[in-house]
């Protein structure tokens, strides 16, 4: 059963990504529909069997780890790829009825968004290095296309800087992969972690690589610059993709890596440097957030503040008790996911706001929660788990990783958490602000849709939920997992 | 599921569920929504009278469910649960009516009325939160759901004051948080329980239980209005008069005056915060701040804000209980949980009256206006007595039970509060009800409605006329059994004393 | 040294010089240039450093035929982006100063 | 600097404790059931076909790219059709030639170096000269031809290893018995897109600026 | 095999790389690009990577050159135009 389910995962994004480009954006979107209801579907099913039978290695081609490529189907990863279904069927939803289908370079984009959920997918199942670099190039071209689409010159410079980031943040990658694979001649990252003994300078140097390379496509600070122009000046359903899964996804990398190589190849210098930038970036993302004049920019820059949460996974899983490491890798998953939901409904909110008030900026508001207080409050619920307040999925991940850090006695990271939920509150709070203020010439609002209103407010109650329902999700971290890799290696 | 674990989910999901169907009403459908707000509101009277009913005969209401690894989500009615959620239900119902009456012809109703509802629902959820984090729980949604009724004018003035209110709360609750965090890092999943959880613990770690219980005591007095992070309060007074009367007279001081309450008795264990020498500053800093507030009411022209300060010196009455060290003391604190609340929401009521009717918001525009508005002053000088603290009213009640309390924790230093503060009352209060009945009309009101044959509209003289009532009562009948005073007792004689 | 270890040395030089480039560089096509450098540079080492020890690894020579197509699509789709560019703005360079505040492109 | 002194290390370090891989034995017992003799090839389309079976996605999203700038006009650009008599000749000699080469490059991949890349990259060279050679080329003008025929290799690709699933195995398993002529029906239709995906990169941007591409069309 | 040879092959490209960078002209800088693809090509015939070296000369020097060219001399046909619409 499950082996028709990766098949079906893994085919119907890349034969929808063939089959949309053949038509225009108006057949596309009935297409895609369908194709999101598969996607929506097959994931479930996944998510479901792995629950029931426990994780196991998939052989693409027939051929094992270390000549073929294996996909590691666990229970993180079929966690990301349901957030993927949920998140991008919104945002596909979202865009059909978002964009303008008028436009002759609209066709495209159903092609590109295709790509981008096929190399999401990629990147959670994958298990192997270099197949893991594919997928991001895949994901990265896609979301540099999309960005781009029928840009006018700021949306082209955005994408510009956003694909150099990207492709740099590749090739150091690569050049770590390239380390790995001198050293121990294979590229499955289970038979790595085998092989490993201790930390050699050389592979030390190979995971800073890929390490470094990940955080500049994640847009860890200061490697940020790129992200805010990019996910600022893309429509909002692009957006959305794009601050909800696409950064997790080389973050994902990184976490893999590190939860399993860390503990030989890292050092406390390392885990703590690590956090320390994701400590500046919660502090200065939220602070820029704060200033920025334009209402999806305060959002886009709320992306890097949230991203350096993500961060504190370091110090957080190095060198503790193993209980406090699984309390710390649960903080971050539940912080993956609420920050996508969240963001993805806020980003999609916002484009319903902007539609709305027919302008960008954040005083143009004034007035707005008379008319559309449906989007505004899916904004406002979204807001509030990005502040991490209860009962949210944000609020959630926060205790967890609170707990961590008490019991580490990290307690400096414990400074960070509550600060940044403080500064959260001070950009959201903004917003409100701005959108309470009544003003007596302000009947002038645009209503979108109620299809378009809909969905940001499903994304933000699932956020809301999250938090309810976190225990059952992170049961599935520690489901048991059937290790195919050991037969692999000693045949 | 049984009754027992149904019916506090209820009591929560009736205003939770009216919260959303308010929502999804049009504007204007007014009068559905005055139905569906009605109906809700009984609906969680009756449902917590059948609790307070089941509570009293000894039946367990509790429901929990794992919320997070190591955190449970925690449900359970205690008769001291039962007593503030008495208070909210019955206050609701009130308050919904005069709402609908203040609001009448006003824009946003259904916002307002929606996030109304939701607030109650994180009342209602405080009141029952079986742990510390259920309780942090609500009482953020607390601070979130009362924002957008703060800033509902929508003005700089209350935008500005929305920013205050947010800035303080959401401050009080990071630093709770920390506290609450730090606390189960420690000691795990703390439920409430009558005795407390570190009677005989560990004395190495009694220097982080001290500090933990200041950054718990520091967060939870935000909401309070405890002295010196009182500054919310008064500003807040912007926002409608039943906002002011149920939420910030009400609901969210006595959350934090609450969930002190509940973290002296059923975290720390009463004899084991005496020990740990935490009650006697606790006991300073209440008596000052009811001291402080009294004085500073003394000096503010505009009435709601002279109610405001004088809330800040009250709600420090049920601190200044709890901390003396002793049976009688704790039932003269919860009850005046109780007593206040009715006493404070009648004299919104009363202002939001005359705001409304008359356009009267300041003191010395108030000259006269028993005359116009004989019912609503009456209400207004009965509840002013009853805050003096005149026999038998609600405030005699407390005061007495107070003082006895203090006698017999031989802390008699309070008296002498106890018996400045009521000074201070009367002089900040009685000069308004001279205003009242025996000054002259010196002008026209600032804006004057009228509304046929009564002086004001009947969903806004009902409620007040209703409380009154219920001051009046509750001190002359204080012996009978179901009494607040007896309900007190209860909770004291079922909960610490062995 | 083997003769694979002197291409994969020369493969780390040449990263050396593509980064450099990469970051020092403003015009877009020069960068562009760069980034192919630096991907040749990672491309010797994978394969240099993989086939050091036992002869040819036919493995690692997949690896870069890959990576050499998804070089180029890379560098094909940026070469679209920077001609769009330069048509509507007749600049082939990213502003050094900050982009960030333009960001009211969607109305 | 430092960055090329700690990368040269490294490399020396990895390069003196490489382990011994057990991945080229493997290889060398896999390979007579992978279809093809040539190890690169059979590394390519059968081991890790996955990685280029993406590979031939982010290339079509060049592609795409490519053709979303390309203006109609510039196609048929009279300044392109100069009668250049040496051009004219060239292509004349040189284009069933490299068709040859193409064809041998890509049949040649099952037993030795070359492969649908190579074979579709001349196939590109070639429509590149005849490009410049000025043939008329309505096929590669932007429509729904033209995106046929980028998505074509990749359809077929994808067809095949769906049929792997479909046949109880795995995604992107071939039986045995016809593993090669699978991988040669892959490597025809990969080597038709690749070299159509290519030459869409180079016709399509217009290599005068003097008609504006259609308006909003970079992608 | 001669080891002076590929020491020579490796010299030369790290030369033609640095003068890629460093060539005043873009067109220059293409050019000696392409000549680097060839010298890339020559280094993977070392490495006995043939399959590389064939797809570095048609994808690697060849089409990337070819559509490095066609940019630079788009940028250079068309400065002028633009500049003159900047004084506009």
């Amino acid at each position: 059963m499950s082996q028709w389910l990766i098949a079906g995962l893994l085919f119907t994004p890349l034969a929808w990504a063939a089959l949309s480009l053949l038509l225009g954006f108006r057949q596309g979107r009935w297409l895609s529909w369908l194709g999101m209801a598969i996607q929506m579907a097959v994931s479930l099913a996944l998510w479901f069997a792995v629950m029931e039978g426990g994780g196991f290695y998939y052989a693409l081609g027939g051929w094992n780890a270390p000549l073929g490529i294996a996909l590691r189907v666990d229970g993180l990863a079929v966690t990301f790829v349901l957030l993927t279904a949920a998140v991008g069927t919104a945002c596909g939803l979202h865009a059909g009825v978002y964009l303008d289908a008028d436009k002759p370079w609209q066709r495209y984009f159903w092609p590109l968004f295709w790509f981008l959920w096929a190399g999401l997918n990629g990147v959670w199942l994958g298990a192997d290095l270099f197949n893991l670099y594919v997928s991001l190039e895949l994901i990265s071209l896609s979301a540099v296309g999309l960005v781009a689409l029928g840009g006018e010159a700021a949306a082209l410079r955005a994408a510009l800087r956003y694909l150099f980031a990207a492709l740099l943040g590749s090739l150091a990658y690569l050049l770590g992969v390239a380390l790995f694979y001198g050293r121990f001649g294979t590229l499955s990252l289970a038979v790595i972690d085998q092989l490993l003994v201790g930390g050699e300078p050389a592979l030390i140097v190979a995971l800073l690589l890929m390490l470094a390379g990940l955080a500049l496509k994640t847009a860890l600070f200061p490697l940020h610059a790129w992200l805010p122009p990019a996910h600022g000046i893309a429509r909002s359903p692009v957006s959305a993709l794009l601050s909800g899964l696409v950064i997790k996804a080389s973050f994902y990398i990184a976490a893999r890596l590190w939860m399993e190589l860390g503990d030989r190849l890292g050092s406390p210098w390392l885990a703590q440097g690590m956090g320390v930038l994701g400590a500046a970036a919660v502090i200065w993302g939220s602070w820029l957030a704060f200033c920025q004049p334009h209402l999806k920019q305060v959002v886009a820059y709320s992306s890097v503040a949230q991203i350096g949460y993500l961060f504190l996974l370091f110090p957080l899983t190095f060198a503790v008790a193993e209980p406090v490491s699984l309390l710390a890798q649960q903080g971050i998953t539940l912080q993956v996911i609420s920050h996508a939901l969240a963001k993805a409904a806020m980003f999609l909110a916002a484009g319903n706001l902007i539609l709305s008030v027919r302008s960008n900026r954040v005083k143009a508001l004034a007035g707005v929660s008379h008319f559309l207080p449906f989007s505004l409050f899916s904004f406002g619920l979204a807001g509030v788990s990005l502040m991490g307040l209860p009962p949210t999925g944000g609020f959630a991940a926060k205790w967890l990783l609170l707990q961590a850090s008490l019991a580490s006695g990290q307690w400096w990271w414990v400074v960070v958490l509550l600060l940044g939920g403080v500064l959260a509150a001070a950009y959201v709070f903004r917003i409100y602000r701005a959108s309470f203020l009544e003003v007596s010439n302000s009947d002038d609002f645009y209503h979108p849709p109620q299809s378009l209103e809909a969905i940001p407010m499903i994304l933000a109650l699932l956020a809301l939920g999250l938090g309810l329902v976190a225990e059952p999700v992170l049961s599935v971290l520690a489901l048991p997992f059937e290790v195919v890799a050991a037969e692999a290696v000693h045949p | 599921m049984s009754a027992g674990a149904l019916l506090p989910i209820l009591a929560l999901l009736s205003s939770l569920l009216a919260a959303v169907v308010i929502f999804a009403l049009p504007e204007t459908s007014h009068r559905l929504r005055t139905l569906v707000n009605l109906l809700a509101a009984l609906l969680k009277l009756g449902i917590v009278a059948v609790m307070t009913w089941g509570v009293f005969q000894g039946i367990d209401f509790s429901v929990s469910f794992t919320m997070l690894p190591g955190v449970r989500f925690m449900l359970r009615a205690d008769a001291l649960a039962m007593l503030f959620a008495g208070l909210s239900a019955l206050l609701w119902l009130l308050t919904t009516i005069y709402a609908v009456g203040y609001l009448e012809d006003s824009p946003n109703r259904s916002r307002f009325f929606g996030f109304f509802s939701l607030c109650v629902a994180s009342t209602m959820g405080i009141a029952l939160a079986g742990n510390l984090f259920t309780f942090f729980l609500f009482y953020e949604m607390l601070t979130l759901s009362t924002y957008p009724l703060v800033v509902h004018r929508g003005t700089e003035k209350a935008l500005q004051a929305g920013r205050n209110y947010i800035i303080y709360t959401l401050g009080g609750g990071v630093v709770l948080l920390l506290g609450i965090a730090w606390l189960h890092g420690l000691a795990g999943d703390l439920a409430f329980r009558e005795t407390g959880h570190f009677q005989g613990s560990d004395p190495a770690l009694h220097g982080q239980l001290t500090l933990i219980f200041v950054v718990l005591i520091a967060g939870l007095g935000v909401k309070a209005g405890m002295f010196p992070v009182h500054g919310w309060l008064p500003q807040a007074m912007v926002a409608p008069a039943p906002v002011s009367a149920l939420l910030h007279a009400v609901a969210v001081v006595k959350a934090g005056a609450f969930g002190i309450v509940r973290v002296v008795y059923d975290i720390y264990g009463i004899d084991f915060a005496f020990a740990l020498g935490l009650l006697q500053p606790l006991a300073w800093l209440a008596a000052f701040t009811i001291l402080y507030g009294s004085v500073r009411a003394l000096t503010q022209i505009d009435l709601k804000r002279r109610l405001a300060f004088s809330t800040i010196s009250q709600v420090s009455y049920i601190i200044l209980g709890v901390t003396l060290f002793g049976p009688i003391g704790t039932v003269g604190g919860l009850v005046h949980l109780l007593h206040q609340g009715i006493m404070k929401i009648t004299l919104f009521f009363c202002a939001g009256n005359y705001a409304e009717t008359l356009g009267v918001h300041r003191v010395d525009e108030l000259d006269g206006a028993g005359a116009r508005m004989p019912a609503t002053s009456a209400a207004f000088t009965l509840a002013v007595l009853g805050m003096i603290g005149v026999p038998p009213l609600a405030g005699f009640v407390t005061k007495w039970v107070l003082g006895t309390g203090a006698l017999a924790a031989s802390m008699e230093w309070v008296i002498l509060v106890l018996l400045l503060s009521s000074l201070l009352n009367a002089a900040y209060f009685l000069p308004i009800v001279y205003r009242l009945w025996f000054s002259p009309v010196v002008a026209p009101w600032p804006a004057e409605r009228r509304w046929g044959r009564l002086e004001t509209s009947a969903w806004l003289l009902w409620p007040p006329l209703v409380t009154t009532l219920m001051l009046i009562l509750v001190g002359l009948l204080a012996a009978t059994a179901f009494s607040p005073l007896s309900w007190a007792r209860l909770i004291v004689v079922r909960m610490y004393l062995p | 040294m083997s003769l694979n270890l002197l291409y994969a040395l020369a493969g780390v030089a040449l990263c050396g010089i593509g980064l450099a480039g990469f970051l020092l560089l403003n015009h877009l096509l020069r960068r562009l240039l760069a980034f192919n450098l630096l991907g040749s540079g990672v491309f010797l080492v994978l394969v240099g450093l993989a086939q050091h020890g036992d002869g040819p690894d036919p493995v690692p020579q997949a690896l870069v035929l890959t990576g050499i197509v998804v070089a180029i699509a890379a560098t094909a789709l940026a070469i679209v982006l920077i001609r769009r560019y330069f048509h509507l703005t007749g600049r082939t360079s990213l502003d050094t100063g900050n982009n960030a505040g333009d960001g009211g492109g969607e109305s | 600097m430092g960055f090329v002194v700690a990368l040269a290390a490294a490399v020396l370090g990895a390069a003196g404790a490489a382990a011994p891989s057990e991945l080229s034995d493997q290889l060398q017992a896999s390979l007579a059931r992978s279809g093809v003799e040539h190890p690169v090839t059979a590394v390519l389309l059968n081991f890790r076909s996955y990685d280029t079976l993406l590979e031939i996605g982010v290339l079509v999203i060049a592609g795409m790219a490519g053709i979303s700038l390309a203006s109609t006009n510039a196609l048929e650009d009279p300044a392109l059709r100069s009668a250049d008599s040496l051009l004219y000749a060239l292509q004349r000699w040189f284009v069933p030639v490299m068709l040859l080469l193409a064809a041998y490059l890509l049949w040649a991949g099952a037993d030795r170096p070359g492969g649908a890349f190579q074979a579709g990259a001349v196939l590109a060279a070639t429509g590149v000269l005849m490009r410049l050679g000025g043939l008329p080329m309505a096929f590669i003008r932007p429509g729904i031809l033209l995106r046929l025929g980028l998505v074509l290799g990749f359809a077929v690709f994808l067809l095949v290893a769906v049929a792997g699933a479909l046949n109880g195995e795995a995604f992107l398993a071939y039986p045995v018995t016809i593993a090669g002529g699978l991988i040669l029906i892959i490597e025809i239709g990969l080597t038709f897109s690749i070299g159509m995906i290519l030459l869409a990169l180079f016709v399509a941007a217009p290599v005068t600026d003097e008609h504006e591409p259609e308006e909003g069309g970079g992608l | 095999m001669s080891g002076w040879l590929d020491g020579l092959l490796v010299v030369s490209l790290l030369v033609t790389a640095v003068a890629v960078l460093l060539s005043r002209d873009l067109f220059r800088a293409v050019v000696m690009f392409m000549a680097f693809g060839l010298l890339m090509a020559l280094a993977w015939v070392r490495l006995q990577a043939q399959d590389i070296a064939l797809a570095e000369v048609a994808i690697g020097a060849g089409l990337t050159g070819v559509l490095l060219l066609d940019a630079v001399s788009h940028f250079r046909r068309a400065r002028p135009q633009h500049r003159s619409r900047g004084t506009e």
